[in-house]
Formats: structure tokens, sequence, C-alpha cells
């Protein structure tokens, strides 16, 4: 990262550090959710974006992990935080029990199939399958989390915690794109053959492409139940999948002040025109075909070539 | 032993024999060249050599090991990389990053680096990073490096695609016809990065239309057409083949 | 000192957007009537209204924003499914909350601050059952319901029900609501040659089913449960609607109390239009138990408040009929009907609770 | 020789973007001729074939044919008046046989003219034999016969052929030059663009030099050839010959 | 068995009217490479734009006539529809990255879809039961209505036609052609805006009988119905072989069979999930679909 980046980043980190205190309890929830939401997209980016696989499904990982939580906590008792674990490590199981057989699958076809994953996940969760998932209605009235005798009951509290995944998120994903198995992503993605015929098994970095996704899209979802105290289906069904891969193509996939910025468009800014109630998603619709045809690469698409600077001097 | 050997490898498309048993061999150290018709098969020997294409019949055994069947990346971390008649580079990366992929085998960063950065990363990175910069040198693209590999001339991406394959550090290095496109003095420049590739110790395979550049740099020729072998040895012997004269050089016109 | 702030959480836009903004409607109309003579406790009332879409995390959204904007007592939501996502917050923030939504679940959780204004489905069920065995005597009898909260749980209380008195419920499944087509599901519930078929979903779905049963030549009676009962349902079945049977509360006007009349007409006089329905009026007889409450303890301390609904309200002259609460917050009785639809397409009472 | 001018480029600009290809170029092709253009890799001939085809707009300048201004018309009217191109790199319907696209080089006509298919398929043997074969199978070779076979099929006054040596055997070289000089001889105008320079030069009539966007030498076939600057650059003879 | 037939019945109507629809994205995602998410939106509004036509002549009108006018009517504006969908929506980014042009189609779905909540408000709206044919037969305990009967049959005529047009004439390969590579197609000289247009013209209107027939045969329509249609529909499409237009077809009426016996023989509470597990498994073993031809790569 050059000093440039590094500048913005912090001007934002503290942005988000000090905006609580000027806004109302309504917007630092909405806040709240777009942080959430921009963990779940920046995790979508890596399946859709990075590696290029047109993955509409990825709502079933988000829900997992928060369903993970909610189970646990209210059906077996656990504590939030025990929870936490399993609500990383179920997503990362099922993301590559599911991708296995159809990661092979060319672009659109993968896209239906992963919906079609999708709508089985939602329906299986409104027939309350084993009798844990509280059927249509979800699970309410899930218990904070605790950590050392401080509980994260206030909105604010909750605020930063998801602020602080944030974080984490962006620091794994930073990491994984100036590694090796980071670029073997966009390899594959670019061209899978000339990527296999140079070495790159593109099977295993597909799957953990999947699997790094469902494993942070899990820990969103633990934030996500704590936000609102309760998970229903409709928070998990396909229509929100569509959502965060729309964000990742808006706001520009593989670059992270992209998708930051596109979930601040698909989700905070119709949150802004809430008064105008139906016909803003209208406008928003109109808002939508114009920033593709203004910037088809998203509204800050990636840009390639960053590498070590000694490799330009002589 | 060989380093490569094809034993009666044959591979069908529908009805069509695209390759008819065919074996052939090649030693350590030497530029093997694979000429013949268009559509004789060519392309397919290639595509069954590095796991592109499963082989109905025959084995394929390099350095000894049996590697008929697996699939391409297992092949390439053996020791066998290519590039393709039709260039297939990652057009939207730097040239840098092009040739960078080359190094993914042999970086020896594990699947949680991409998540967390450890010492180890940082010594990893930065000694792959500089055999980038060796290649880009030998091939005379330092310049170019943070430049979009498909906005190039046809000519540097040829290139850069053999500097991506080179950067895997091969034993066996498979060109599928390096010189089309390019005009008759890059030919001249090419024939010496082969010869230099060679050099380094790099046996390599090619299939090529150039008669120049076969005749000059090949040291043994198989010629193909319908699949089958048709002739073999080494270039002076083949140029007079009457078979291959037939079937693929066409009768010599009375040049100036 | 300062207003006494009321929340209404309520879908005021999507699919549910009539009934939501005819409920908050409602309330401004009757915080206006109070404060018009004077307020509460000498405080004015301030209405404070948030939008739930009818979806499960607005509605969290909204109780945290109402509960951060200090209410003493929220009317909503319209649907069990909202007001339900919403309980646990209200209750951590000791805040009252009146529904009429009519899951059982809302009075499970065991929650001192809410409180059911409507019949709950329990009620729904145990007439819906007396009305199938002890009126109609109907011997085999297929249930279906959709995938909502209220549905599936209206559903399954009939069942419940039935069995209890012996009834013999044949079938029971569930349908997709929207998906216009079901005529697979009918196809097969007539190889348990049924009697009836009671649907418990929305008259959206009801009315389809209606005319696809009588398509497919099925002899059954078709009941439905309170969400059937629409205009809109006998403009989708058609002809097929006669002879439908619907079970519910009766219809704002058919209210016999004079209260009911009073508040009716300036609803009329206000607005120029009728309530959305009787739910509208189940929400307002909410409010005006808490706001006589409040009066009757003297008190803003909601457990106060709450105590006195609980335990010292007894039939409270409601517009909608008398109102007590059990412990749990549940409304104690019921007012159900059951209708036929005759060849004139219009409603005739067959059945009433004594 | 006064012969009548079929096509006419002049100050003709083409960009990608920012980058400007073809940098005001200006050219002559007259009826029954071959022209080639000769340049190395990126010089912008593709860019030049491309545009004259109207694939691509150009910044600015012009591009007449029998006076009729190219650079305003859409691709589909161009090739009715009588201009066809085999593109650089086939671009043959890869899922339809070979028959379906031949039969489609051959959409402006009314009805595919069956005198024109057996030449095609005497030209090319090979195509007669896959005829059924989806074009997207075929060797390099075949795909490139196809090319030249499909832009024949509308019976051009103008052909233009862009790299049609590229990736064929020496024995297929050698017969797509003689096809060339067949079409030629068959009163079509060919505008050819090639890297195999002396074999382009020994069949046309004149030639163009391209370098970086921007013509850098002309003449007769003759004049080119001897020109030391040709042989260094482009027939790969050391400077000492 | 005669359940068996009843659902068989049941399954062949629905599919129908899948199988039209799934006509509009297999072609658009044949010459486009597009799915056209906003078709479903589209395929709504028909109902919506046919409901309002026969209102509006109800009554001085026989009944024949009417229902003819309504479908001439509703297939030409819908057309216009498509047309301008393509123009607005997808020409400016033909260039642009193929995902680009997917959130453009969903921004067209939202327009569209919250348009029609605009103007014609979010309860459901509903056909009246006077014009459409009421006649319904039994032949062993086998209910079949006139208007399953003419669903099925003019779905079947429309469908012939279509794979006929593509695959007998000029322009029907023309079509093909431009699916594979546009810069070609126009070097044969073939308009591709035209192709691209004549496309979308089919589908919709093809899409417009889909959204009567769903209007007069199940009478209710909603605002946001096009979302569950255009999946369904869009699944058939994928099921059969995208591209492919007798994969279409076949795609829409197995879709609509296997629905039918889903529900009516194993469970109705999942016969949506198990649709979806349908696809899955034929995604597994079949990658492009039943008729989708598999064409391999070459390098
Ligand atoms: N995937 C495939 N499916 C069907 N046929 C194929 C496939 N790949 C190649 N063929 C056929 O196999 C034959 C050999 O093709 P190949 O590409 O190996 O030829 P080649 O010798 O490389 O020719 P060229 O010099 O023109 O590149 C050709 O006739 C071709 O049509
Ligand atoms: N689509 C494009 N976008 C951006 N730049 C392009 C594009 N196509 C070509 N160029 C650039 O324009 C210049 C001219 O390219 P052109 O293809 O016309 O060259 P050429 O003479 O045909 O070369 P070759 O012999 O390699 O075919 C090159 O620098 C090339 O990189
Ligand atoms: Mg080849
Ligand atoms: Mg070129």
């Amino acid at each position: 990262m050059n000093t440039k980046n590094i500048l913005s980043y912090g001007v934002f980190f503290a942005i988000l550090i000090i905006l609580p205190f000027f806004l109302n309890s309504d917007w630092v929830s909405v806040m709240t959710t777009f942080l959430i939401y921009s963990v779940v997209s920046l995790s979508q980016d890596i399946v859709l974006g990075r590696a290029g696989m047109f993955d509409m499904g990825h709502a079933i990982f988000f829900g997992l992990g928060a369903y993970s939580t909610a189970i646990l906590n209210m059906v077996y008792g656990w504590p939030i935080l025990a929870t936490v674990p399993i609500a990383i490590i179920l997503p990362i199981i099922a993301s590559i029990l599911l991708a296995a057989p159809i990661i092979h699958l060319r672009g659109d076809y993968l896209l239906v199939t992963t919906i079609g994953f999708n709508i089985v996940f939602t329906q299986a969760l409104k027939n309350n399958v084993f009798g844990i998932t509280g059927g249509p209605n979800g699970i309410f009235g899930v218990e904070p989390l605790k950590i050392l005798g401080f509980t994260f009951s206030s909105q604010l509290s909750i605020y930063y915690l998801a602020f602080f995944i944030l974080l984490l998120t962006l620091v794994v994903i930073h990491n994984l794109e100036t590694s090796k198995p980071g670029r073997a992503l966009h390899y594959l993605n670019l061209d899978s053959l000339a990527s296999e015929c140079i070495g790159i098994n593109t099977r295993f970095y597909r799957l953990y492409a999947f699997g790094l996704s469902a494993a942070l899209a899990g820990l969103a979802g633990v934030v996500f139940t704590l936000q609102f105290s309760a998970v229903s289906p409709d928070a998990f069904n396909f229509i929100q999948s569509v959502l965060f891969f729309t964000i990742v193509l808006v706001g520009g996939p593989s670059s992270i002040p992209g998708v930051l910025l596109g979930t601040f468009f698909m989700f905070v800014v119709p949150e802004m025109f809430r008064q105008f109630a139906e016909a803003r998603y209208l406008v928003f619709g109109v808002a939508m075909i114009l920033i593709m045809i203004w910037r088809p690469k998203g509204i800050w698409p990636v840009k390639f070539g960053r590498i070590p600077n000694y490799l330009t001097k002589e | 032993m060989a380093l490569l050997e094809l034993d009666n490898v044959t591979k069908i498309f529908g009805g069509l024999v695209a390759v008819d048993s065919l074996s052939i061999s090649i030693e350590k150290g030497m530029i093997y060249g694979i000429i013949g018709p268009n559509g004789a098969g060519k392309t397919t020997v290639f595509n069954c050599i590095t796991g592109v294409y499963k082989p109905e019949k025959g084995k394929i055994i390099f350095k000894g090991k049996d590697i008929t069947g697996l699939s391409p990346h297992r092949i390439a971390n053996m020791g066998i990389t290519r590039t393709f008649q039709t260039i297939r580079l990652f057009n939207e990366m730097s040239v840098a990053e092009n040739i960078m992929s080359g190094r993914h085998f042999k970086s020896r960063q594990k699947w949680w680096h991409g998540i967390m950065h450890t010492p180890f990363y940082y010594k990893d990175e930065k000694e792959n990073w500089l055999k980038v910069k060796e290649y880009m040198d030998l091939f005379g693209l330092t310049h170019l490096a943070k430049m979009t590999a498909g906005s190039q001339p046809y000519g540097i991406q040829r290139k850069i695609e053999m500097a991506r394959a080179l950067a895997t550090e091969p034993e066996l290095l498979i060109l599928d016809e390096p010189a089309a496109g390019l005009n008759d003095k890059e030919r001249l420049e090419l024939v010496d990065t082969i010869k230099k590739i060679r050099d380094m110790g790099v046996t390599i395979l090619l299939i090529e239309h150039n008669m120049d550049l076969v005749m000059n740099i090949t040291e043994y020729i198989s010629v193909l057409n319908f699949g089958k072998k048709i002739a073999e040895g080494k270039p002076e012997e083949i140029q007079n083949n009457p078979v291959v004269i037939e079937a693929y050089l066409g009768k010599e016109e009375e040049d100036e | 000192s300062g207003y006494i702030k009321i929340g209404v959480q309520a879908p005021i836009t999507g699919k549910f957007a009539s009934e939501g903004q005819s409920i908050d409607k409602a309330v401004r109309l009757v915080a206006k009537q109070v404060n018009e003579k004077g307020g509460i406790l000498g405080r004015k009332i301030k209405v404070i209204t948030c939008d739930d879409e009818g979806k499960a995390v607005k509605a969290a959204i909204c109780a945290r924003k109402l509960v951060d904007a200090g209410v003493i007592a929220v009317i909503g939501s319209y649907t069990s499914t909202c007001a339900e996502a919403a309980e646990p917050i209200y209750y951590r923030a000791g805040v009252l909350q009146t529904s009429d939504g009519t899951s059982d679940t809302l009075v499970k959780h065991g929650y001192w601050t809410f409180f059911r204004n409507s019949s709950p489905n329990s009620a729904e069920a145990q007439f819906t059952a007396e009305f199938f065995l002890k009126k109609q005597h109907y011997k085999r009898i297929a249930v279906i319901s959709d995938y909502s909260t209220f549905s599936t749980n209206l559903a399954q209380a009939v069942i419940r029900d039935l069995k209890k008195m012996g009834g013999n419920v044949v079938y029971y499944g569930k349908i997709v609501s929207g998906s216009q087509n079901f005529t697979p599901i009918l196809t097969k519930i007539k190889t348990y040659h049924p009697d009836v078929i009671y649907f418990s979903g929305y008259y959206t779905d009801g009315g389809l089913i209606r005319a696809q049963m009588v398509q497919l030549g099925m002899k059954a009676d078709f009941v439905g449960g309170d969400s059937n009962d629409n205009p809109e349902f006998i403009k989708l079945a058609g002809k097929a609607a006669v002879g439908a049977y619907l079970i519910d509360v009766p219809l704002p006007n058919m209210l016999p109390y004079p209260a009911a009349k009073k508040f009716l007409k300036a609803f009329r006089e206000t607005y120029h239009e009728n309530p959305a329905s009787i739910w509208t009026l189940f929400n307002v007889d909410g409010l005006r138990v808490i706001l006589y409450a409040i009066q009757q303890t003297k008190s803003l301390n909601t457990r106060k408040i709450a105590h006195y609904l609980h335990y010292e309200l007894k039939d409270f002259p409601g517009i909608t009929g008398p109102i007590s609460f059990a412990p749990n917050g549940e409304r104690v009785g019921s007012a159900y009907m059951a209708y036929r639809i005759g060849p004139d397409l219009k409603y005739h009472i067959v059945y009433k609770e004594k | 020789m006064n012969k009548e001018k079929l096509l006419v480029v002049e100050n003709l600009v083409v960009a990608y973007g920012s980058i400007e290809a073809v940098k005001g170029i200006s050219f002559v092709v007259h009826k029954g001729e071959l022209v080639t253009i000769l340049g190395a890799n990126g010089a912008g001939k593709t860019t030049t074939m491309r545009t004259i085809s109207g694939l691509i707009k150009p910044k600015s300048g012009s591009i007449r044919y029998k006076n009729i201004e190219l650079t305003s018309l859409p691709a589909h009217k161009i090739v009715g008046l009588g201009i066809s191109q085999a593109p650089e790199g086939r671009r043959v319907f890869g899922t339809l046989t070979v028959e379906e696209n031949l039969m489609l080089g051959a959409y402006t006509k009314p009805k595919v003219n069956t005198e024109i298919l057996d030449w095609i398929y005497q030209l090319f043997p090979r195509l007669k034999e896959r005829r059924t074969q989806l074009a997207g199978t075929l060797s390099g070779g075949e795909q490139q016969m196809l090319a030249i076979g499909r832009a024949l099929m509308s019976d051009p006054e103008m052909l233009l052929l862009d790299e049609p040596s590229l990736g064929l055997a020496p024995v297929l070289v050698k017969m797509i030059f003689e096809t060339i000089k067949q079409i030629k001889e068959n009163g079509v105008t060919v505008l050819l663009v090639e890297q195999n320079a002396k074999a382009a030069l020994k069949l046309a009539d004149r030639g163009y030099v391209l370098e970086v966007g921007k013509i850098v030498m002309e003449g007769t076939s003759q004049e080119l050839m001897s020109s030391p600057k040709i042989q260094e650059a482009y027939l790969g003879k050391k400077k000492s010959n | 068995m005669e359940i068996f037939f009843q659902q068989l019945v049941n399954g062949l109507t629905i599919g129908s009217i899948y199988a039209l629809v799934a006509l509009g994205y297999t072609m658009v995602y044949g010459v486009l490479k597009l799915i056209n998410f906003a078709h479903g939106d589209l395929v709504a509004l028909s109902a919506y734009i046919g409901l309002v036509i026969i209102m509006q002549l109800m009554g001085a009108l026989s009944p024949t006539v009417l229902i003819i006018i309504t479908f001439i009517a509703t297939m030409i504006i819908t057309a216009i529809g498509g047309v301008i969908l393509e123009r607005a929506a997808y020409r400016p980014l033909r260039k642009a990255p193929r995902l680009s042009a997917v959130v453009s189609a969903l921004g067209a779905s939202l327009i569209i879809e919250n348009g029609i909540m605009l103007i014609w408000g979010p309860m459901p709206k509903i056909f009246p039961a006077s014009v459409i044919p009421n006649a319904n037969y039994s032949l062993h305990g086998v209910y079949i209505s006139l208007m399953q009967v003419l669903v099925l049959i003019i779905s079947l005529i429309l469908m012939v036609a279509l794979y006929l047009f593509v695959n007998r004439t000029k322009l029907g390969t023309a079509m093909r052609a431009c699916a594979i590579d546009q810069d070609a197609a126009r070097l044969m000289g073939i308009n591709v805006d035209k192709v691209i247009v004549t496309t979308f013209v089919i589908g919709s209107a093809l899409g417009a009988v889909g959204g009567l027939f769903i209007g007069m045969y199940y009478r209710g329509i909603y605002f946001n119905m096009g979302w569950i249609y255009g999946l369904n529909a869009f699944v058939a499409a994928i099921i059969g072989g995208i591209g492919n237009i007798p994969g279409a077809m076949l795609g829409g009426m197995l879709l609509g069979i296997f629905n039918a016996f889903i529900a009516g023989y194993v469970s109705s509470s999942w016969s949506l999930a198990l649709t979806y597990v349908l696809l899955i498994v034929i995604m597994i073993f079949r990658p492009t679909g039943i008729l989708g031809e598999r064409v391999a790569e070459k390098v």
C-alpha cells in the first residue's frame, strides 16, 4: 500500500469511528447494517469478483452463520461467543459441499444453480427442518454478546462490533490480494485453461474462494443476528443474494473501495429516500441502469499492476 | 532414457481420429519439432501431453512416470509448460503479474498466507518477484512491467507468454506455433530467444509452419498427417523426403 | 411536563400498506380527540410512526428507533411476524406493546410488555373446530395453509382443536402464496375424498383455490379463515364463490357497540373513507385501553400500567367489545362468526358463537 | 495508366480511446489491382481493415468506395456495396457448420450462387469433406480456408484479406497465395495485409508500408522489394547482403 | 390412474406458460448472452395491459373478437416495451462486461415492477370472469377446461412456428450467427441491431401471450408476479439448455409436469425446493442442460 492509500483508508476509518456521534439512533442502526452488508459484499466479491464465479446464492452462507448463532443460543443455550467458531466453520463446510459438484459449471449455469441452492435453503428454513429453525417466522430474542463482563446490547456497541468485523475483513482481503492464493483467483478467473497449464490447481482455488468467502459471510451473520436479536428466512432469501451480487458489480468487482461504495449506494442510499416509499425503487432501477452505462466496470473499478517498486527500478 | 515418451497415443473426436497411435521420443536438452499439414493433429498431441485432453489409448511417459490423463496443473507442476496457438494471456493484468503467474508452483506460500501474512510470506514474495524481474530482463520486457498485457502488440504478447511459461522453470517447454504472426525480422529474434532457452537446459518441443525457423533450430523432426507419423528424422532428411514434400512442404519453386 | 409519546409500528408501505396506513390514521385520530380534551395527566399525546414494511428485519429496526425516541407504548404491528420480531426489543426496554397479530406465539414468550388487542388464532381455531364438527358435521377434513407465520399457526391450531374434539383431518399441506397454480395439490387432495377444504391463508390465494376446486370438479365445501374475508375473494373465485364459507370476526359496520358507531363516524368525517378493516379498530382499542390505564394509575410507569391491565382491568367497553386481559397479555373472549356466500354473492351469517 | 480509383482513403485517423492506432494515412486502390499493406506488429494494419469494413468508426478522415463515403455507413451496408473481408483471426462461427458459415457469406445475396459454392469447394476440398462439422472444431488452417471461402461467397468486387497465411502449413500458404492470384485474375480487387512480406510482394501490384500508424513508404512491388530498408526490416535479410 | 392424467394436464398447462416465457429468455440469451431478468416483469406488465384493453372494450365486442384483439394489441404493445428495454438498458452496454448488463437488467426489472405497482397499486387485479371461456370437460374423471386446451394448443403452435423460423430462415441463421460473433456477423452484411431488435420483439410478444394466459386462466394478477414466473421460466430455459429453442419448450413442460407430480405425489411443502434440486441435479450431470450442446473449446 502506498501512502496515498493508507491516508485515504485512515480518513475512511476515522469517519466511521466518529460517525455515530452525529447520527440519530435510526441511522446508527442503518449504518450498522451497512457495515455488516459491507463484510458480506466483500466476501461475495472474493467468489464473484476475484474468482469470477457467478454465485447468486451467497445469502446462504450469511444465513448459515446467523442461524447457527441463533439456534445454538436459543435452542441449545450456548453463550454467543461460543457459537462464533461454529458460525464460521459450518458455512465453510456447506460452501465446499455445495460448490464441489458444480464448480466446473460455466458462468450462467453456476448462477442458476446457486439460485437454486438459495431457494432450497430458505424453503428448508421455512419448513422448520429438524424443528430448530423456527419456521417461516425465524427465531426471536437472541441474547446479546457478552465478552469479559461487557454486554453488547446497545445500538452503539453493536455498531463498533460491526466496525471491528469490517476491519478484520479488510485486513484478510488485503492479505489475500497480495498473496499467491489471491493472485491465483484472478488468473483462473481471466483464463482458467491457461492457469491450469502453468500449474494452478483451479479446482482447489475455486473451492478456496468459496470457503473463505463463506467464512467471512458467516461471521457477518453472527453480527447480523446480534443486531436484530432475531433471524428470519426472508433476510437470507435469494433476493438478498441478488442484492450482494449487484453491490459487487455496481461498485466494481475486485475493488475494495468499489465494493464499499457499492454497498453504500445499494443499501444506504435507498434508506435515505425512504419517505418516497415505493417510488424510490423505480428511481433506483433507473439509477442502476445509468450507473452501468456510465461506468460499465463499476463505480470504482479495480486497477491491476500494483507490483513492487523494485521491479521497475533499474 | 528419453525425457518424454509417447507410446501409441490415440485421440478420437466423435468419429474423427485426430491422433492415431503416435509414438515419439524426445531426449533431454534437444529442440524437437513437430510439423504437418493443418488439421494433422499437432495441437491435439500437445493437448494430450499437457493434460487438456485425455487420450483414448496409449501412454505418455515423462521422466519415467506415466502422466497419461493427469490434470493439466499436475503435469505443469511436474515440469511441462506450454504456450498456445492462439495467445492466452491474462489480458487485463499487467505484464509483470502475467509472468508472476508462472511462479505459482515455485512459490512456497500456503493457503493460509492468503489470510494471514507471516515473515516467511514476505521472504517468499520477494524471491518470486525478483525471479519475475529476471525473466522480464531476459525477454526485454522490464520497461513494460506495469503495462496491461492485453494492449501489447502481438509480438510482445508472444514474448510475455513465453516468459510466463519459462517462469515455471519447466524441464520441457512446449511451443505451439511461436512464430505465427511475426514478420521475418521478429522471427530471427525468436530463434535467438529459443536457442537461449535451450542453453538454459530446457528441452523444447515445438510446432511451427515456418520452415526457415524449423530447419534453422530443430534437431529432430516428426511429421504428422491425419494423426499419423509419416516421417521423422533430422531437418535435412525431412526437407528432402518426398512424402513430406508431397503432403506438407509443396514443391519448391525456383526462388530468385 | 412534555408529551406522552406513543409509537405506531405498522406497514405504511409494502403489501399491507392500506392496513398500516389505516392504523396510523386511527391512532392519530384518537390522539387528536384526547388532546382536544386536554390530554392525559395534563400532558398531550404525541404519535411517532415507523414503517416496518411488513418485514421482520425492518420491524427490529423500527423497534429500536421507537425505543430510542422515548415512547412508552407502541401500537403494532399489523402482521404477527413483525410484532414478534419487535417484541423482545420492547420487552428489554420496558415499553408496552399492543398488537392485533393473531399468532399464538406472540403471548408465549412471557413478556409482560405485550398485550394482544384482537382475538388470537386459538380462539378462531376453537370456533372453526366447533363449526366443522357441531354444525356441519364434516367427516373428512383437508387443511391447507401458506408459509406465513399467521397462516401456518392458524392451520395448526385448527387441526389441533379438531383432533381434540375427535375430528378427522385427512390431509394437511402448504402452498406458496402467489403461485397461482394450485391444481396439483388440489388434485392430490381429491384422492382423499374430503367433505371440506379449510384454507387458512389470504384471499388472494383462497379465491383461486376455490375456483380451481370447482374447475377440477371437486364437490367438497370450501371454508376460508379470516384472511379470506375480502370482497376480492368473490371477484377471484367468480361464480365458484357461491357456497364458499368464511370465518371471521364481524365487519366494522356490523359492530353492535355504540362506541364503535361513534368512532366510525369520526373516522369517516376526518378521512372521508372507512377504516381498512376490523383490524384498525382492534388497534384503536389497544390504544384506548392503555390510555385508560394511564389515567387510572396516574402513572407513566409501564410496570404499573401493565400490572393494572393484567389484573385490575375488567370488561373495559371497547369498540370491538368488552376488553379484559389474561396474565399472559392475551385478550379474553372472542366474537367469531361463520358466513356463507350466497347466489347473490353476499355474506349470510350461518353460525355464531353463543 | 489511368485506372479507375476504386477505394480512396484520405487522412484516416482511428483511435482506441485516447490512443491513436492509425495516425492520418492516405492510400488508393484501383479497380482490379492487388495492393498489399506491410507493417510490423501493431502498426495499425488490422485497424485500417476494420475501419474500411465499418466495424470501427474513424476519428477523422474519409474512405470512399466508388465515390460513396463509407465512414458514415454501418458495417452491414458496406458488405452490400461489394466489399467483403476475411478478418484477422478467422472469426468463423464456431457452433455453426461449415456449410452454414458459407451460406452466411452470401447473406446479402437474395439467393446462394451455387457456382461460387462449387468454386470454393474446388479451391478447398477439405471444406467440402467437413461440410457438416462445426466450424469451431476445425483446425487452424481449415478455419482460415473457411474464412476466405466465406468472404468469397458474397461475390465481392473488393476483397480484404487480413493475414490469410497466418498459421498455415507451407503447402497451404502456397495454395492460398495461388488462390489469391486466381481471385485477382477473376477480376476481384484485393487489399492484402500480410506478415509474409516476400510472398505478398511477389503477388501484389503495389504496396504500402505502415509503421506505428503512419505510411512510411509506398511504391510498386518491385520498388519495395528492392528497397534495402524493406529488405532489412521485413524480409529478414542482413544489411551486408 | 385418472389422478396421474389429471396431474399431467395440470402440469402441461402451467408448463406451456413457462415454456412461452422461457422462449423469451432463451432467445435473448442466445443472441446477447444476457440473462434478461426484466423479461418476467415484462410478462407481468403484459397481463396488466391485456386487462386494461379488456376492460375498455368489454361489452362493445363479441367475446371472440375481444379476445383476438386483446391478444394482438397486447403482443404489439409488449413487443414495443421489449424494444424500448433493449434500446435503453441493453444497447448502451453492448460492449461492456457481460455482468454489467445483468445489473442493468435487474434495474429494468425494478423499474417495471414498481412502475406497475405505482400505476395499478399493490393489490391484485382480477380478470373479469365473463370474457373467459368457461367450458369444462370431463374425460373418465380427468377434468380439463377449454382455457387449458387453448393454452396448450396455442403454445404449441407458437413454439413450432418459432422453431421453424429460427432454423429454416435466413434471418434465423443470422440470429444464430449474431449469437456467436457480432463483428463477424456484420462482416457478412448482417444488420446486427435489427437482428437483436427482432429477438426482443419475438421474445416479448411470446411473453405477452404467456402473460395473457396467466391472467385469463388464473384470473388474479399481481404487480410482483413477474419474479415468480420469470424465475421458473428461466429455470426451464436452463434445464432445456439455454439458447436452445426446443430446449426451452422441453424445459418448460418438464418443469410444469415435475411441479405437478411433486406436489401431487411427494409433498407440496417441498415442491419448490425439489424443483430446484432437480435443476441442480440436471446441472451436475448435464452441465449445459438437456438439449444444450456441449461444444468442446478448441485450444
Ligand atoms: N475439440 C475438438 N472436437 C472435435 N474435433 C477436434 C477438436 N479439436 C481438434 N479437432 C479436430 O482434430 C483435427 C486435428 O486438430 P489439431 O488442432 O490438432 O490440428 P493441427 O495439426 O494443430 O493443425 P493446425 O496446424 O492447423 O493448427 C482437426 O481436424 C480438428 O478439426
Ligand atoms: N481493441 C483495442 N483497444 C485498444 N488498443 C487496441 C485495440 N486493438 C488494437 N489496439 C492497438 O492498436 C495498435 C494497432 O493494432 P492493429 O491490430 O491494427 O495492428 P496490426 O498492424 O494489425 O498488427 P498485427 O500484425 O499484430 O496484427 C496496436 O498498438 C494495438 O495494441
Ligand atoms: Mg494447431
Ligand atoms: Mg493485425
